[in-house]
């Protein structure tokens, strides 16, 4: 206790150790998943934290929704992809329009589940439409063409007066609670793990490290990409849905380029390949507008600041290519610690 | 058929804007094969600086230009050396996010100070000859003319010259070139000044030629400058003109002959089409690999 | 036959490349082709595995022709490569690059993949399993789980063979598998591929300058230079045949 | 709910400080502290024999829809505001106005046009908490189509207007219906995209169809631009604008291209009232220059607030609600406004000015 | 061979790539009109070594050259002071013909009337650069690569020329030909350094050798010792 520095720097220590130790304690994600959904039932149902926090917990639900669905093709598979907006845009409109002009109001509470899907659905066709071109460009190119889809849907649903062109849809029904937002979050982390941590993922980083190679280890990149693609897409979709929900108001100024960029840098933040990198991006992009709220104008110099600072640091992002022991399924994590404990025993028996 | 002139003529202008732009977007990512998403910005701060010097210092034509390029290249080179110098061994992308970061930045920082559209004085009278029903302006020749001038000069540069030999092989492998005894370093703060300069001039021409300027104006046309430096093929010079005058072309002219509000629509379909034919742009080609 | 590959030819632009190739294989053979630098040797490995697709001719593995078929389609009827510049997925851990050749043998379906349902948890295990044995023979097994670029050179060079073995080939077709190996590793790696020939019941086709590698494993040899077959034959043959010596081998033979 | 307990008035502002219109955003930032400033100066506001102080609380929305609903939120449950002014654009004012509506706190949107900022979209009923300052699009549409028939005699008009955004495109096209059914023809009915400079295509377009007056329902940013290119083409027939024209900016950026053409408004400075004049000296002297339609418009929106306060006696969110949504009369910067319970819009009368020199004057009332 | 005056000296040389240490300790000196080499293992230290005097990598220690130190000095600054190196993997640039690679090497020279017939020396080498011109170098093949490397090095005109396994790759009789072309290079003045893993090769041609293993010195003597040396027979020679 002599030196003040390097105590705190003892406890810095000690609490990375610590949260080392969570992060890579795999028995408590159950148990968190289990808090966080009574939590989010919870919060709302007893208001234990006021309207403005549940708000920004939404946001903060959704963005991560988004990150870790864009993460899979920009960070997994090593695409630039600047369109998410545009996907996003495709699942809140579906949405919103089953909501306010299909479903009766009643009982849109009900098929709530529903229209976020068919909002995903929706938005995964259009995902087709985008991994087609992937099968023959990259890099930059590709990046234009998921910009130009953007640009496209943009202007299509601007021109359709049928649903509001640039006015909008407004009165959207507030649908998107914590609790759905919570069980989105779960749905979708879960699935883009599974598929990550399945061979057609595998498929996908290989395309990322060296796609001639993939090809001639027999991986079918065409099927990969359409995956990813489609995937990606849905839950962009999903997020739109959700958003537009808790909007309650969209229009095709809401899904514009900004929108895609913000994504992009949650997930360039957080780290790419890395579904925790996506969460932590998320959350610390989000919340970090809020808090700098203070700062007027200045908040908007600040932000790129940091984020340009952080890069340095970190160039891949706070995770970049690693992962909390939480999201790897316990058998891709030791399947060598399996496999050898088995061989051992076979040599053991053997003998 | 006056109509027809016309509009061909609108779409060069247009065209050689976006080229001119592309041009240093191009020119950049020849080099660093980083997308310097800043370039839209730095080209609002070219419009800026000759805002400044013309407005507050009443300088003509000639001495604005310089001092806009001048400005906006040691910004530039000022961004190299922070934001993206850290960054030469890490992922392409961590750099192109950075680039989107300082564009972010420079937008917003440069809001601060003028909040309100700002009117840009006339540096050179400009004048509209009519011919047969077709206008011409004074500007609209000089910024045709200027665009071509300058890519010539750069395609001249990039592939003659031992200093354009050298950035070329820079976009090739970073690590070999010192082993030339080619200074790195200083080659590539060089082609930065001479990229960003590119887009400070041409933020001056676009001031002039559309003279109520603001800090976003960067991010739409930078966009479209991207697109334009892609589709002629990225990192070509001669494409990043193509690319302009295709952009602008097929912007004119869909406008022109059909309903307006499907411009976007169309144009981005055509653009989209066209990539999906020309998978790598109309002059690009992969990068030469041998398996 | 096993592959037969007749009067291929393939142009770059105006350069032709390969001109009227022609191979008969049968099963176990190994073959090795030599020649120049330039003569067209990794141009006919990428003919066969379909990274380019031949200007003219035929090529058949069991009757079926693979002109006009993509890369993954071919590996997955049974031809798997090495690089001759290293191509591992370099940030993935020695598993993966190994799992990932299994893509064309995973029985379970995206659907499946995505929930996690059905055949996923057993084909995972088995692809995992059968990666680890393959990783166990080529003694890798302990970098398991480290990334591949973070091994040394040499054992790059062995995964590469790992992973193209995981597609369970017939054909293994290897690319100067000796660059950059001392006279010592060289005859290490000589033993090792008389080996796996054996033990994975391979037809192998190799490129090689190393002579003595060439010489010490090949039952057969053809001579490219620019492109056209220059000779071919047993090893000893060509060893003394003056138009080789000349393009290729040079004055004696000691090396 | 109640709003501040102590001996101050809490108020919240969203605007539209960074982001796409960040002009929008400066003059509503410029005007709430400017009427806040006042208030303070004098003592505070009287409300129900009480001196208040008023406290301002500004969120900048950063020009996007999902910062405008928590900003918003964020005034109402972590500052707990009285009342919300903006955010203007309607595109931000609609997410924030359902936020306000249901946290049962009065919004009052200086400049949002679009009728269905102060409408429940579903009941197609006005929403109890949600109020404006501004006249919306389809008066001013009409106004201006009305103006170009009746007073130009114009027979043949052509339209440019910004189809990314909703406030151009709503005036266009309540323009277009009042002038076709009044007898006119669109002979050209042109878009763009929100951040285009160049006009070129659309008016030698609009040229070719030869209409005899132009209609420019555009941001004052823009239509120098447009102007200027359209003389370039040769085009010489008058051009009309909306109240997006009504900032002295204008004749700064157009210099002498936009002599003598016409723009609907909420006021005329030269034949201003009294209330008028003050304000618009109050905001010379403090930011040197000429305020614009936001900056009036929140001014006003901000005394609609003072004036509810006062009625109701209290400072409480309902009892201002129940006051504002009766006001008899309101004497504002931008004309005399009154609310009639059952709708957020104001009853209020347009003006029609002409640029003359460097000045707006004043050139009939329009009231449709 | 009488020993001249040392070109270039390393002391104690240490690198490390965070926390690997790929060079830990070495010291030797390279004479004025030498051939040395360095042989060894895979991963051994040999590419780093040439890295550290080349000065594209940090190390600790010191290197020396005419005995000027060259720790402070830029790596392009030394590359004209007369130090070429050929890199491993050859360092084509892949996007620039085959006559811009060499001329890009020749970016220091001050003797712009004597670089003419330094490609013509180039192209009498090797042929196969002369006909291929215009072709990219990312599209030569693997040996036409390192002939275009080797002839890139000697277009730079160093007094000393350091080779990192010029012949990886490369058919047999070029291999040859590589060797007797760096003996003549070597008889035109030009001192060497190379790594091989070619031993037997490179142990012939060279005046001396080092042997590297895991980062330090095992051996060292003249090329004709070192290749009758048992333990060096049987781990680098194949017995
Ligand atoms: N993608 C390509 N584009 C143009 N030319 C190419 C391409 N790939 C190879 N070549 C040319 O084709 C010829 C044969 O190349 P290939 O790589 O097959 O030679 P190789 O026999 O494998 O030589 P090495 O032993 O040096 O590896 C060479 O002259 C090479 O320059
Ligand atoms: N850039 C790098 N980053 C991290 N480690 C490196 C790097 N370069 C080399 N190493 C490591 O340093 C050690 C020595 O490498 P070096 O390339 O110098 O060996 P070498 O003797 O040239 O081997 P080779 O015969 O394979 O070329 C190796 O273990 C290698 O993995
Ligand atoms: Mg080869
Ligand atoms: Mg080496």
């Amino acid at each position: 206790m002599t030196n003040q520095p390097s105590s705190i720097k003892n406890w810095i220590e000690r609490l990375g150790a610590l949260w080392e130790k969570i992060v890579s304690n795999r028995k408590l994600l159950p148990i968190l998943l289990v808090v966080g959904l009574l939590f989010s039932f919870a919060i709302p149902q007893f208001g234990l934290l006021n309207q403005y926090v549940v708000l920004i917990m939404i946001y903060v639900g959704i963005n991560i929704i988004l990150s870790t669905s864009l993460n899979l093709i920009n960070g997994y598979m090593g695409e630039f992809s600047v369109g998410h907006a545009g996907f996003m845009a495709v699942g809140a409109y579906v949405s919103a329009i089953l909501t306010t002009k299909v479903i009766p109001a009643n009982l849109a509470p009900w098929l709530f589940p529903l229209v976020v899907i068919a909002g995903g659905v929706g938005a995964g066709l259009i995902g087709i439409l985008v991994a087609v071109p992937s099968f023959k460009t990259r890099g930059d190119y590709l990046a234009i063409v998921t910009l130009a889809f953007l640009m496209i849907v943009k202007s299509v649903i601007e021109n359709i007066e049928a649903i509001g062109g640039p006015r909008g849809i407004p009165g959207v029904t507030l649908l998107t609670t914590l609790p759905w937002t919570f069980i989105w979050v779960v749905i979708t982390v879960w699935v883009i793990r599974n598929f990550v941590y399945s061979n057609f993922g595998r498929g996908v980083l290989s395309i990322r490290e060296d796609e001639i190679a993939s090809d001639l280890m027999s991986v079918n990149s065409r099927q990969v990409k359409m995956l990813a693609f489609v995937i990606s897409s849905f839950f962009a979709g999903v997020a739109g849905a959700l958003f537009a929900h808790v909007l309650q108001f969209i229009s095709p100024r809401v899904f514009d380029i900004v929108k895609s960029t913000d994504i992009l840098i949650m997930v360039y933040l957080g780290g790419i390949g890395s579904i925790a990198g996506s969460i932590l991006g998320a959350v610390i992009f989000t919340i970090l507008l809020e808090v700098l709220r203070p700062l007027g104008m200045w908040r908007m110099v600040l932000m790129p600041l940091v984020l340009v600072i952080l890069m340095i640091y970190r160039p891949r992002g706070i995770m970049g290519l690693r992962e909390f022991r939480w999201f790897v399924p316990g058998y891709d994590l030791f399947a060598s610690k399996i496999w050898r404990k088995k061989k051992e025993a076979k040599d053991a028996s053997a003998s | 058929m006056t109509y027809l002139f016309q509009q061909v003529l609108n779409a060069l202008q247009l065209g050689s804007i976006y080229a001119l732009i592309a041009l240093g977007y191009t020119m950049v990512y020849g080099i660093l094969t980083m997308i310097n998403f800043a370039h839209g910005d730095l080209f609002m701060l070219g419009a800026f600086f000759c805002f400044l010097a013309a407005t507050f210092l009443h300088l003509p034509f000639i001495p604005t230009l310089l001092i806009a390029m001048i400005g906006v290249a040691i910004v530039g080179v000022l961004i190299e050396r922070f934001a993206y110098k850290p960054l030469r061994q890490a992922p392409r992308v961590s750099a192109i996010i950075t680039a989107l970061g300082v564009g972010i930045f420079l937008e917003n920082f440069t809001l601060v100070f003028a909040p309100y559209p700002q009117s840009v004085p006339t540096l050179i009278k400009n004048t509209t000859w009519v011919i047969g029903g077709v206008s011409i302006s004074s500007l609209q020749l000089i910024i045709i003319a200027l665009s071509i001038v300058l890519m010539i000069l750069l395609d001249f540069i990039v592939r003659k010259t031992m200093v354009g030999m050298a950035m070329r092989a820079i976009s090739w492998d970073k690590a070999i070139v010192p082993l030339m005894g080619i200074p790195l370093d200083l080659v590539i703060s060089a082609t930065f000044a001479l990229g960003t300069s590119l887009g400070g001039a041409a933020g001056v021409m676009y001031a002039l030629a559309f003279p109520v300027i603001d800090p976003y104006m960067g991010v739409l046309i930078g966009w479209k400058a991207f697109i334009a430096a892609v589709v002629g093929g990225i990192g070509n010079i001669r494409g990043a003109m193509i690319g302009g005058f295709i952009l602008g072309g097929v912007e004119i002219l869909v406008a022109a002959f059909l309903p307006s509000t499907y411009r976007d629509f169309v144009a981005f379909t055509l653009l989209l089409v066209l990539l999906i034919f020309r998978p790598y742009g109309i002059l690009g080609k992969p990068r030469p690999q041998k398996v | 036959m096993l592959l037969q590959a007749k009067e291929v030819t393939h142009y770059f632009g105006g350069l032709c490349a390969v001109s009227n190739f022609n191979l008969d294989l049968e099963p176990h053979e190994l073959v090795g082709i030599i020649g120049p630098n330039g003569a067209g040797k990794t141009t006919v490995f990428n003919l066969i595995t379909g990274v380019y697709k031949a200007s003219r001719g035929s090529i058949k593995i069991d009757g079926v022709e693979l002109v006009g078929k993509t890369p993954n389609q071919i590996t997955a009827l049974g031809i798997a490569r090495t690089f001759q510049n290293i191509r591992l997925f370099k940030d993935l851990s020695v598993l993966d690059n190994v799992r990932i050749a299994n893509y064309s043998q995973t029985k379970y379906n995206p659907v499946e993949a995505l929930f996690h349902l059905g055949r996923y948890d057993a084909e995972e295990k088995r692809m995992a399993e059968h990666a680890m044995d393959l990783l166990a023979v080529f003694k890798l097994q302990d970098y398991a789980d480290e990334a591949s670029k973070n091994l040394p050179y040499g054992l790059q060079r062995r995964l590469e063979i790992a992973r193209a073995l995981a597609t369970n080939p017939k054909i293994l077709l290897l690319d100067e598998p000796a660059a950059g190996m001392n006279p010592n590793e060289i005859g290490q790696l000589m033993e090792f591929i008389g080996w796996i020939r054996k033990e994975f019941d391979l037809t192998i086709i190799l490129i090689e300058h190393q002579m003595r590698l060439v010489m010490g494993i090949c039952e057969r040899l053809k001579v490219l230079d620019f492109g056209a077959t220059l000779a071919e034959g047993l090893p000893k043959e060509i060893q003394n045949n003056p138009k080789v010596m000349e393009a290729y081998l040079g004055e004696g033979g000691d090396l | 709910g109640g709003g501040g307990g102590d001996a101050t008035i809490k108020v919240g502002v969203v605007a539209e400080l960074t982001g796409d219109i960040p002009a929008v955003g400066a003059s509503c930032k410029n005007a709430a502290e400017m009427a806040v400033q006042q208030i303070n100066d004098a003592g505070g506001l009287d409300v129900g024999g009480k001196k208040y102080k008023v406290e301002l609380f500004i969120e900048d929305n950063a020009g996007k829809a999902d910062q405008s609903a928590s900003a918003a939120q964020k005034l109402i449950t972590q500052q707990n505001v009285v009342a919300i002014i903006g955010p203007n654009a309607s595109r931000y004012a609609i997410p924030a106005s359902e936020i306000a509506e249901s946290s049962k706190v009065v919004l009052i949107s200086p400049w949002s046009t679009n009728p269905k900022t102060t409408l429940n979209a579903n009941t197609n009923e006005s929403k109890r908490y949600v109020f404006r300052a501004a006249f919306i699009d389809p008066f001013q549409g009409r106004v201006v189509a009305k103006f170009a028939l009746d007073n130009l005699k114009a027979k043949k008009a052509a339209v440019l207007y910004d189809v990314a955004s909703e406030y151009n495109k709503g005036i266009a096209e309540f323009f277009k219906s009042t002038y076709e059914e009044n007898g006119g023809t669109i002979v050209a009915f042109e878009t763009y995209t929100t951040g285009d400079k160049d006009f070129s295509a659309q008016l030698t377009k609009i040229k070719d169809a030869g209409p005899e007056v132009i209609f420019l329902p555009n941001y004052y940013s823009e239509v120098p631009l447009q102007i200027q290119q359209a003389h370039r083409l040769g085009i010489d027939v008058p051009f009309l604008g909306s109240d997006s024209w009504g900032s002295t900016e204008l004749i700064t950026l157009c210099g002498a291209d936009c002599e003598g053409y016409y723009f609907s408004t909420h006021y005329a400075a030269d034949a201003a009232t009294p209330v008028a004049t003050k304000f618009i000296d109050a905001y010379k002297v403090k930011y040197g220059s000429t305020p614009d339609d936001v900056a009036a418009l929140t001014f006003d929106s901000f005394g609609l607030l003072w004036q509810a306060l006062q009625t109701a006696g209290k400072v409480d969110r309902e009892a201002v609600r129940d006051a504002l949504a009766k006001i008899p009369k309101y004497e504002g910067v931008t004309g005399n406004m009154s609310f009639t319970e059952g709708s957020g819009d104001p009853i209020k009368s347009a003006v029609i000015l002409q640029v003359k020199g460097d000045k707006f004057v004043w050139f009939a009332n329009a009231n449709p | 061979m009488s020993q001249g005056k040392v070109l270039l000296s390393v002391q104690d040389l240490v690198i490390s790539y965070g926390n690997i240490k790929a060079v830990k300790g070495i010291s030797f000196e390279v004479y004025e009109g030498e051939i040395v080499t360095l042989i060894g293992a895979n991963g051994a230290g040999k590419s780093s070594t040439l890295r550290g005097i080349s000065g594209i990598v940090p190390y600790k220690g010191t290197i020396t050259f005419e005995g000027k130190d060259l720790k402070s000095i830029p790596a392009d600054k030394i590359v004209a002071m007369g130090i070429a190196q050929v890199p491993e993997g050859r360092g084509i640039f892949g996007n620039l013909t085959v006559m811009e690679n060499l001329k890009l090497a020749t970016w220091s020279r001050k003797d712009k009337q004597e670089i003419p017939k330094d490609y013509q020396r180039v192209f009498d080498i090797f042929p196969r650069l002369s006909e291929r011109q215009g072709q990219l170098g990312g599209t030569l093949s693997g040996g036409e690569q390192q002939m275009l490397a080797v002839g890139r090095a000697l277009m730079s005109r160093g007094r000393m020329m350091l080779l990192d396994e010029p012949s990886m790759g490369l058919a047999p009789v070029l291999v040859r030909e590589i060797f007797t072309v760096l003996r003549e290079i070597n008889q035109s003045g030009t001192t060497i350094l190379l790594v091989e893993q070619n031993a037997n090769m490179a142990l012939r041609v060279a005046n001396r050798g080092y042997v590297l293993e895991t980062g330090t010195i095992a051996h060292t003597g003249t090329g004709l010792e070192l290749l009758g040396n048992p333990r060096v027979k049987e781990a680098y020679l194949g017995g």
